[in-house]
C-alpha cells in the first residue's frame, strides 16, 4: 500500500494541474486560431473573475447563476478583445506582412498592451488586495476519500475542465463551425477561398476561448476565494507552457501537459522544497522539448 | 569517377515507398533531366541527395565521398546547390540580401570577422552577389522586397541564390513552372549557358520542351522506381515511359 | 449579359497602382483565358475577384450583382470559386478534409466525381496535404474548388507542376464541365493549351487588358506568338 | 545632401546628444534626475540591441533576456564583493558569465524553431531566475548582493555623477557599434535568413544550428555586460530585477521600436523608459497611458517607430558609403 | 513661511499597491494632522512618487528626490530591494531615509542616513520563540516568503529557539503570493511538528490558514506582525480563529494617539487599520518631530541628527527609541484571533 502522505500530495499536484488545464483549454483554443500568443487571457480570466465578484456582491445569484453569467460576460469579452487588439492587424494582407515577423509578433504587443491597460484599471478600481468573497459561494468545503483530502472545488473544475474539453473535441472534429476554426488556423487565405467567413471564426472562436478563460478565472477565484488583478499572471504562463509542451495544436496534449505540469510542481513541493517546484516544472518542459521538439503531441514539421 | 552517384536509394513513408531503389549518376558537366508522374518521387530524390530528407538505404557520393546523414548546409558547402518547388525566397529581405546569403553561406562570415574583419572580405561576398544578380538579370531590382516581386522574377531569384554559392551541381526543381513558352525558351537558353560554363546541373521538369530540348540525359521515374535512364529521343519514344508520363504524344 | 463582367478595375497595393482599369467579360458557359507574361498582374485580378483584395475603383458584376466590395465569403456563395495561384491549401489537414472544407454547405455530395477525376487523392485521402508532393497539391487544389458545385471556376495557372499527362487530363476535364454549364475564367502560361480550349482570350501588360477577342483570332495573331508561344506556332 | 542627412547626421545626432547634450544639461542644471534617466535608456538600449540581435535580426523570439542580464550583474556584484574584484575585471567576467551560461543552455535548446523556442527561453529565464532567487549560498538569495566598492579605473574612482555617466556611455554606445556590426553585414544577412525560412537558409549553406547558438551567445554576453553596469551604478542588485517582467519590457523595446531594426531597439528602449516618467505627473493612471500609448503606436506602426526596411536603408547609405567591389554606381551592400 | 519639503517613495501602482496605498493614507492622516496643529509656522508638504517595487524606478525617484533641495528628508520604500537601490543614492547625496518596513539586515548599515520603523526580526523572532516555548511548543515547522524579510523570520527564530531547548523540525520558502499552500501543508503535517512558525503577509495568511481547515490540519500557527491587517479575518474568516501573532500596534488600545490615528483611518477606509499602516504613520510622524525640532535650520544634515536623536517618540506602534545602529527598538505584545478580532493575550 502506497503511503497516504504520497497518495494526498498527487492528488493535490492533480488538482493544481487541472487547474492549469482548465486555463490552456481556452489558451490554445484561440492561439490554434490565429497562431499569436494571446497575452491577455490571463487578463480575460480576472476580469472573469472580477466579474463574477460583482454580480455575486450586488445580486447575490445562486452559484450556477454567476457561472452561466460569467461565461456569457466572457464570451463578450473575447468578441472585444479580437476587435481592439486582433482585428486592426489583419488588414495587412499582402505577404510581405504576412510572412513578416514584426506583424505576428506587433499582435503580440498589441495583446500585452491590452493587458497592461486592463490590469493597472482594476489596480486603480479595486486596488491590488485580494477581494474578500462571501464565504457560501466558495468551493472550498473539504471532502475526504479515504486517507486523501480533496475539495469540492476540485470535482466541479476537474468537470467543467472534462466537459470543456469534451465539448472542444466534438466541435472541432464534427461539426462545420470546428471544422473552419482549424481550416482559418492551418491557412487563413487558403480558408477565405473555400468560402469561410474569417473574420466571423476568428471572433468565435475568441469569444469560445475567452468564455471559457472568464470561467476559470470565476472558479478559481472561488475555488481559492482569492480575486486579485494579478491573479491571471502565473496560471497564464503555465497555460502557454503546457499548450507549447502539448505540441500546440492538440487541446488534449495542453491538457494532458498541464496536469504532468501540476503534477510535477506538487511532487517537487514533496520531494524538494516549494520555492524550487517552478525549477522542476520548467526543467521538466525543457527536457520534454528536447527530446520531443515539437511538443508530446505536435506534429512534424511541414515536408520542404 | 562521377560528380554525385547515387546507389540503391530508398526513402519511405510509413507503408508509402517514395523513392525505390533508385541508382543513377551525374557526370561531370552533364546535363540530366529527372521526370516523372506525379508523386513519382523526384522532389523526395533531390531531398535525399541534399540532406533535407534521411535516407531509408542506399549510398550518395559526392565527388566521391558519401554524403548521406549530413546535413543540408554541409552537402551545401560541398558544392551543391539547390532550388526549391515551392518557391522559398526570403520575403522580407530586399533582392540583394536573398542573393547574399548564398554567397555568404558558400563563403562563410564569422561573427568575428563581421564586426573587425577587413573590408576585402565582405567586398568579395558583395561582388559575387552582383555577379550572381546581373547573371540572373536582376540587378535593376536589387533593393526591392523579395515579397513583391512576381512569381517569375522570384524562380529566377532562387536560381541567383543558388549561383552566388558557386557550385559544381546545380539541382533545379521545376524550374519553369509557372513561366510561359517564350519565358520558358529564355531560361532554356540560360540553364544551357550556365551547363556550357561547365557547371552540371539536374532538373527536375514537366515541361517536355525544354527537358527533351536541353538535357543531355533523362531519368524516368515511376512510384518511386527508376523506368528509363537514357537520350532524350529514346526516352521519348520508350513505350514504359509514354505509359507512365507523357501520355499521346504532342 | 455575361456572367461575370469586370468594369473599370484597379487596384492598387499601398501607393502601387497594379491594375490600372481591367475591363473582362466571361459569358454564361464561356471560357476566357487571360495570359500574360510574369508580374502584370494576372494574380492580382483573380484575387479582387474573388474579394481577396478589396479594388480601389471599377466594379465586378456577377449575374448583375455588383460583388467588388463583398467579403469574399459571400463571393463564395454566389458560387464562384478559385483555385488559386500557390495552391493555399490545408497543409496541416488530411486530404479528405480539405475536400470536406471545400465542399461547403455541399458536404461530400461532390466526392464522388473528384475522386473520379483525381483517383491519386483517393489513395491518399487520409495523408497530410501538406507532405502531398507539388503536383498532388494542385490537383487538390483544384478538386476543392469542384467540390463546391461552383457556377464559376477561376483557375489562377492550374496546370503549374503538373505532369503533361495529368495536364491534358485536366484540360479535356474543364472543356467537359464547361459542356455542363459551368464557366471558367483560367490564368494559364501554358497559352497553347488554353487558347485551345478558350472561347475568347484576353492578354495583359502592365496591369492592362491589351489585346482581347476570340482565342482563334489571339491564337494567330503574330505579337501572340512572339510573346507567348515560344516565338513559333507549333 | 539627402544622403548624407539621412545616413551621417542621425548618427551623429544621437552621438551628439548622448556625448554632449546630456552631460551639459546635468552640468548646467546640476540635476541627477535626468542624468540618471538617460543611464537608465543607456543601459536598456544596449539590453533591446542585444535582444534586438536575437529576436529581431535573427527571429527567434527571446522571452528570457533579463535573466542574461540578471546573471551578469550578479557575477559583477559578487566578483566585487566576495573576491574584491574591481570594475576592470567585473565587466568582462560579467559578459563572459553570461555568454558562457547562454552557451551551455543552448547546446540542447537551439534546435527548436519558432514557439517552441520561444517557450525554451522563457523557461531558461525562469530557472534562472529561480536559481538566483533561491540558491540562497552563493547569490544570497533574496537578500540580493550590496557593492559597496564604486567604480575604479586603474586605481583611479570614477564618483562624480558626470564620469559615471561618461564611462556607461561609451561602453554602451562600444558594445551598440559592436552588434551594429554584426547586424549590419553579411553575417546580419545570414541572421535575417534564419528568421525568414531557416531550411532554405540550411540550403544555402548557412550552419543554422551553429548560428542560433553564437548569436544566442553573443546576445547574452551584452545583456551580461549590460547588468554589470548596472550593478556598478545601482550599487545594489536583487532577482526581483530579472524577472520575467523585465524581459517582456525589452521586448517590447523591440517590437514598438521596429522589429528587426537596431535603431529601433533605441528609440524603443528610450521611449518605454521615458515615458514613465514623463507620465509621473498623471498619478497612478500613469501605468494605464504607458499601456495606451503603446497601443497606438503599435496601432498605427505596427512594423515599429522605425521599421526594419527604412532602418536598413538608413543605416546602409549611412555607414555602408560605397562598395568597392561593385559597380560604382551601386550602393547595395554591406562592409 | 517657506513650506518644508519631504520625499516619500511608495509603490502606488503594480501588485504591491495595496501597501503603497495603505502608507500613502496613512502619511496623509499624519501630515493633515501636523499641518492643523501650527507646530511650526511653516506648511510640510509630502512629494509622493510611486516606484511599482521596481529598483529602477526607485533610484530614479531618488534622484529626483535628491535634486529637489527642498526635500530635506525621504521616507520609504516599501521592499528592502527598492530601498536599498534608492539608499546608494541617498548615501551618497546626503539625504534621511526613513523606511517603514524595509527590513533587510544589511538596510541600516548602507550609511548613517538609513533609519527604519519596523522591528527586526532580530527582536521578533527570538519573542515569538520564546513565547512558543513558554507554551511547550517544542518542535517547530518554519515556513516564509522567499524575501529577504522571510529569511531573517526563519534565522533569528531558528537561533533562538534552538537556544531554548525546541528544535525545527522543517523550514521552507515559498514565493509570495503562492494561490496553493496544500502541498506545503500535507508536508507539514507529516513532521508533526507542536506548533508551525510563519513569516507571511495577510494574504499568504489568509491562503494558508483557509487551506490547513480544508485538510483538516490542527497545529496551533504563530506569526509575525506582518500578517497583523483585519484583511486577515475578512478573507479566512472562522478559519482564522486562534492564528497566534507578535504586534506593537493594537488598533483598540485605549491610548490616545492610537485611538484618533483609528478614528481617522477608519473614516478614510471603513475597516481597522494594521500593523503596516500604524507603521507608516509613525514613521511619518517621527520624521515631522524631526522637522520640528529643527526648523527653521531643517537641514538634512539637521534633520538626519534629529532622527538619531530620536528617544521615546511615543507612537501609535508604541514608544520609539533609535539606537546608535539607526534601529529602532520597539515593545511587542501577542495577540490572537478569537472571535474574529484580535485580542491581546498574556500567553
Ligand atoms: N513526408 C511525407 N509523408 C508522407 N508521404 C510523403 C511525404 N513526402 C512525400 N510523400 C509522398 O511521396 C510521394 C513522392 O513525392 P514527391 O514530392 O517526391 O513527388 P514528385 O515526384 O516530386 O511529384 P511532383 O511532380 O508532383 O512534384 C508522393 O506521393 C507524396 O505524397
Ligand atoms: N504587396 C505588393 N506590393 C507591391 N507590389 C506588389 C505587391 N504584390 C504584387 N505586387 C506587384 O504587382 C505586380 C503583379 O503581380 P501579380 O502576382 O498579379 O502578377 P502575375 O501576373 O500573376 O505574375 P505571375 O505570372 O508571375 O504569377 C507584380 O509586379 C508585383 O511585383
Ligand atoms: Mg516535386
Ligand atoms: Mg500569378
Amino acid at each position: 500500500m502506497i503511503d497516504p502522505y504520497y497518495l494526498q500530495q498527487l492528488a493535490i499536484g492533480l488538482s493544481q494541474g487541472v487547474i492549469y488545464a482548465l486555463m490552456a483549454i481556452g489558451f490554445t483554443l484561440i492561439f490554434g486560431v490565429l497562431n499569436v500568443v494571446n497575452f491577455a487571457h490571463g487578463e480575460v480570466y480576472t476580469v472573469g473573475a472580477f466579474a463574477g465578484l460583482l454580480l455575486i456582491t450586488a445580486f447575490a445569484p445562486p452559484f450556477l447563476v454567476v457561472l452561466f453569467a460569467v461565461l456569457a460576460f466572457g464570451a463578450a469579452l473575447g468578441f472585444g478583445l479580437e476587435r481592439i487588439a486582433f482585428k486592426p492587424f489583419r488588414r495587412f494582407s499582402d505577404e510581405a506582412s504576412l510572412k513578416s515577423r514584426a506583424m505576428r509578433e506587433s499582435t503580440l504587443m498589441s495583446s500585452l498592451a491590452v493587458s497592461i491597460v486592463v490590469r493597472e484599471g482594476l489596480e486603480i478600481g479595486f486596488g491590488s488586495q485580494m477581494q474578500t468573497l462571501p464565504f457560501d459561494y466558495l468551493i472550498n468545503k473539504p471532502i475526504e476519500l479515504g486517507p486523501v483530502t480533496i475539495v469540492t472545488g476540485d470535482v466541479i473544475i476537474f468537470a467543467v475542465a472534462a466537459v470543456m474539453l469534451g465539448g472542444l473535441q466534438y466541435l472541432l472534429k464534427r461539426t462545420r463551425i470546428g471544422l473552419s476554426i482549424r481550416a482559418v488556423s492551418a491557412n487563413p487565405l487558403g480558408a477565405k477561398y473555400v468560402g469561410i467567413d474569417t473574420d466571423r471564426t476568428i471572433i468565435t472562436t475568441f469569444a469560445l476561448g475567452s468564455m471559457m478563460g472568464a470561467g476559470a478565472g470565476i472558479l478559481v477565484g472561488l475555488y481559492y476565494g482569492a480575486i486579485f488583478p494579478a491573479m491571471g499572471f502565473v496560471p497564464g504562463i503555465k497555460a502557454f507552457v503546457a499548450m507549447v509542451m502539448g505540441g500546440l495544436s492538440s487541446i488534449p496534449g495542453a491538457v494532458v501537459c498541464a496536469l504532468l505540469l501540476g503534477l510535477s510542481e506538487g511532487l517537487a513541493t514533496t520531494f524538494i522544497s516549494s520555492n524550487w517546484a517552478d525549477m522542476v516544472a520548467y526543467g521538466f518542459l525543457i527536457v520534454t522539448l528536447i527530446f520531443f521538439p515539437q511538443g508530446l503531441f505536435g506534429a512534424g514539421r511541414e515536408r520542404v | 569517377m562521377s560528380l554525385l552517384e547515387i546507389e540503391n536509394v530508398t526513402r519511405r513513408f510509413g507503408g508509402l515507398v517514395a523513392v525505390d531503389g533508385v541508382t543513377t549518376r551525374v557526370e561531370a558537366g552533364e546535363l540530366v533531366g529527372l521526370i516523372g508522374p506525379n508523386g513519382a518521387g523526384k522532389t523526395t530524390l533531390f531531398n535525399l541527395i541534399s540532406g533535407f530528407t534521411p535516407l531509408s538505404a542506399g549510398a550518395v557520393r559526392f565527388k566521391g565521398e558519401p554524403i548521406q546523414g549530413l546535413k543540408p548546409h554541409r552537402i551545401a558547402a560541398r558544392g551543391m546547390s539547390r532550388t526549391f518547388q515551392n518557391l522559398r525566397v526570403f520575403p522580407n529581405m530586399s533582392v540583394f540580401d536573398n542573393v547574399s546569403v548564398g554567397a555568404v553561406g558558400a563563403m562563410g562570415q564569422s561573427a568575428f570577422a563581421a564586426v573587425f574583419g577587413r573590408r576585402a572580405r565582405a567586398d568579395a561576398i558583395s561582388a559575387r552577389t552582383w555577379e550572381a544578380l546581373e547573371r540572373v538579370g536582376l540587378g535593376g531590382v536589387a533593393e526591392d522586397l523579395a515579397a513583391n516581386l512576381s512569381y517569375g522574377k522570384r524562380k529566377y531569384l532562387e536560381i541567383a541564390r543558388a549561383l552566388a554559392m558557386k557550385p559544381e551541381l546545380l539541382i533545379l526543381d521545376e524550374p519553369a513552372a509557372g513561366l510561359n513558352d517564350s519565358e520558358t525558351a529564355d531560361l532554356a537558353r540560360f540553364i544551357r549557358s550556365l551547363n556550357g560554363e561547365g557547371l552540371s546541373i539536374m532538373l527536375v521538369e514537366h515541361d517536355m520542351n525544354l527537358v527533351m530540348g536541353i538535357c543531355s540525359r533523362v531519368v524516368v521515374l515511376a512510384s518511386g522506381r527508376k523506368i528509363a535512364d537514357a537520350e532524350p529521343a529514346a526516352v521519348r519514344a520508350d513505350p514504359a515511359v509514354l505509359e507512365a508520363y507523357l501520355g499521346v504524344d504532342e | 449579359m455575361s456572367l461575370l463582367e469586370i468594369r473599370g478595375l484597379t487596384v492598387a497595393m499601398g501607393l502601387q497602382e497594379i491594375l490600372h482599369g481591367v475591363d473582362l467579360a466571361v459569358p454564361e458557359r464561356g471560357i476566357v483565358a487571360v495570359l500574360g507574361s510574369n508580374g502584370v498582374g494576372k494574380t492580382t485580378l483573380m484575387r479582387a475577384i474573388s474579394g481577396i483584395y478589396s479594388p480601389k475603383a471599377g466594379s465586378i458584376l456577377f449575374r448583375g450583382e455588383d460583388i467588388a466590395r463583398m467579403k469574399s465569403h459571400e463571393i463564395v456563395a454566389r458560387g464562384l470559386l478559385q483555385a488559386p495561384e500557390g495552391r493555399q491549401i490545408f497543409a496541416s489537414m488530411t486530404v479528405l478534409e480539405n475536400l470536406v472544407i471545400g465542399g461547403g454547405r455541399h458536404g461530400l455530395a461532390e466526392l464522388d466525381r473528384v475522386m473520379a477525376l483525381f483517383p491519386v487523392l483517393g489513395q491518399r485521402r487520409g495523408q497530410m496535404a501538406g507532405s502531398l508532393s507539388g503536383g498532388e497539391q494542385q490537383m487538390l487544389c483544384i478538386a476543392r474548388a469542384l467540390m463546391a458545385r461552383p457556377s464559376i471556376l477561376l483557375l489562377d495557372e492550374p496546370s503549374l507542376g503538373l505532369a503533361p499527362k495529368v495536364v491534358k487530363s485536366i484540360f479535356d476535364l474543364l472543356a467537359q464541365i464547361r459542356s455542363e454549364g459551368l464557366s471558367i475564367l483560367i490564368v494559364e502560361q501554358n497559352a497553347k493549351a488554353a487558347l485551345r480550349i478558350a472561347d475568347r482570350a484576353a492578354v495583359m501588360e502592365g496591369g492592362r487588358i491589351v489585346i482581347e477577342g476570340p482565342s482563334a483570332d489571339l491564337a494567330g495573331d503574330p505579337r501572340i506568338v512572339e510573346a507567348y508561344l515560344g516565338g513559333h506556332v507549333h | 545632401m539627402s544622403e548624407f542627412v539621412r545616413g551621417r547626421l542621425v548618427p551623429l545626432l544621437v552621438l551628439l546628444v548622448v556625448f554632449a547634450l546630456v552631460p551639459y544639461g546635468l552640468a548646467k542644471f546640476g540635476k541627477g534626475y535626468f542624468f540618471q534617466v538617460a543611464q537608465l535608456v543607456l543601459i536598456y538600449a544596449l539590453l533591446a540591441v542585444s535582444l534586438h540581435l536575437v529576436t529581431g535580426a535573427a527571429g527567434l523570439l527571446h522571452l528570457g533576456h533579463a535573466a542574461f542580464y540578471g546573471v551578469g550583474a550578479y557575477v559583477a556584484a559578487l566578483l566585487g564583493t566576495e573576491m574584491k574584484l574591481g570594475f576592470l575585471w567585473g565587466l568582462p567576467a560579467a559578459g563572459l558569465a553570461a555568454a558562457a551560461l547562454a552557451f551551455v543552455v543552448a547546446l540542447p535548446t537551439m534546435r527548436l524553431v519558432s514557439i517552441y523556442f520561444a517557450v525554451a527561453t522563457l523557461a531558461i529565464g525562469q530557472m534562472i531566475h529561480t536559481v538566483l532567487l533561491n540558491w540562497v549560498a552563493v547569490t544570497k538569495g533574496p537578500n540580493g548582493v550590496m557593492l559597496f566598492s564604486g567604480i575604479t579605473l586603474f586605481g583611479t574612482p570614477v564618483k562624480s555623477p558626470i564620469a559615471i555617466y561618461f564611462l556607461v556611455a561609451g561602453l554602451v554606445a562600444l558594445s551598440i557599434w559592436v552588434l551594429h556590426r554584426l547586424s549590419h553585414s553579411y553575417y546580419g544577412n545570414a541572421l535575417r535568413s534564419l528568421r525568414e525560412d531557416d531550411q532554405c537558409a540550411d540550403a544555402m549553406g548557412v550552419d543554422t544550428v551553429r548560428l542560433k547558438i553564437e548569436v544566442f551567445t553573443v546576445s547574452a554576453f551584452f545583456a551580461g555586460i549590460a547588468g554589470a553596469l548596472w550593478a556598478y551604478t545601482t550599487g545594489y542588485v536583487s532577482p526581483g530585477d530579472f524577472g520575467f517582467n523585465t524581459s517582456i519590457l525589452v521586448l517590447a523595446m523591440i517590437v514598438v521600436g521596429g522589429l528587426g531594426s537596431l535603431p529601433g531597439a533605441i528609440i524603443g528602449a528610450a521611449l518605454l523608459i521615458l515615458l514613465p516618467e514623463v507620465l509621473r505627473g498623471v498619478g497612478d493612471l500613469r501605468n494605464v497611458m504607458v499601456g495606451i500609448v503603446m497601443f497606438v503606436s503599435i496601432l498605427f506602426l505596427p512594423r515599429g517607430l522605425l521599421g526594419e526596411v527604412s532602418a536598413l536603408s538608413l543605416v546602409r547609405r549611412g555607414f555602408g558609403l560605397k562598395w568597392g567591389a561593385a559597380p560604382s554606381d551601386r550602393e547595395v551592400g554591406w562592409r | 513661511a517657506e513650506t518644508v519639503k519631504l520625499g516619500y517613495q511608495l509603490p502606488l501602482t503594480g501588485n504591491t499597491a495595496q501597501y503603497g496605498q495603505d502608507f500613502k493614507t496613512a502619511a496623509e492622516i499624519a501630515l493633515a494632522r501636523f499641518n492643523a496643529s501650527g507646530r511650526i509656522p511653516a506648511k510640510v508638504e509630502i512629494v509622493f512618487e510611486d516606484s511599482r517595487s521596481d529598483a529602477k524606478e526607485g533610484v530614479t525617484i531618488a534622484r529626483k528626490f535628491v535634486d529637489d533641495e527642498k526635500i530635506v528628508g525621504v521616507l520609504g520604500d516599501f521592499t528592502s530591494g527598492v530601498s536599498m537601490a534608492a539608499a546608494q543614492v541617498y548615501k551618497e547625496a546626503g539625504m534621511p531615509q526613513l523606511s517603514q518596513t524595509a527590513s533587510h539586515p544589511d538596510y541600516t548599515k548602507i550609511s548613517e542616513w538609513q533609519f527604519r520603523n519596523i522591528t527586526t526580526q532580530a527582536g521578533e523572532g527570538p519573542y515569538n520563540a520564546d513565547w512558543m516555548v513558554a507554551k511547550g511548543y517544542k518542535k517547530v515547522a518554519v515556513i516564509a516568503e522567499q524575501t529577504d524579510w522571510g529569511q531573517s523570520v526563519t534565522k533569528y527564530f531558528a537561533d533562538e529557539i534552538a537556544a531554548k531547548g525546541g528544535k525545527v523540525v522543517l523550514t521552507e520558502y515559498f514565493n509570495r503570493g503562492l494561490p496553493d499552500f496544500r502541498s506545503l501543508l500535507t508536508k507539514i503535517q507529516r513532521e508533526k511538528p507542536d506548533a508551525i512558525y510563519t513569516g507571511f503577509f495577510y494574504e499568504d495568511a489568509a491562503n494558508f490558514l483557509k487551506q490547513m481547515k480544508q485538510l483538516g490540519i490542527a497545529i496551533p500557527v504563530y506569526s509575525t506582525s506582518a500578517a497583523h491587517n483585519q484583511k486577515v479575518i475578512e478573507l479566512a474568516g472562522a478559519d482564522a480563529e486562534g492564528l497566534s501573532l507578535t504586534t506593537n500596534f493594537l488598533p483598540n488600545s485605549p491610548k490616545p494617539e492610537v485611538k484618533e490615528f483609528v478614528a481617522e483611518w477608519v473614516k478614510v477606509r471603513g475597516a481597522e487599520p494594521g500593523q503596516f499602516p500604524a507603521q507608516a504613520f509613525d514613521a511619518v510622524n517621527i520624521m515631522l518631530e524631526a522637522v520640528v525640532k529643527t526648523y527653521p535650520k531643517s537641514t538634512r544634515a539637521a534633520i538626519r541628527d534629529a532622527l538619531a536623536a530620536t528617544k521615546d517618540f511615543p507612537g501609535v506602534t508604541g514608544s520609539t527609541t533609535f539606537g546608535a545602529d539607526r534601529e529602532p527598538v520597539k515593545q511587542l505584545s501577542k495577540v490572537r484571533i478569537v472571535g474574529g478580532v484580535f485580542t491581546p493575550v498574556a500567553d
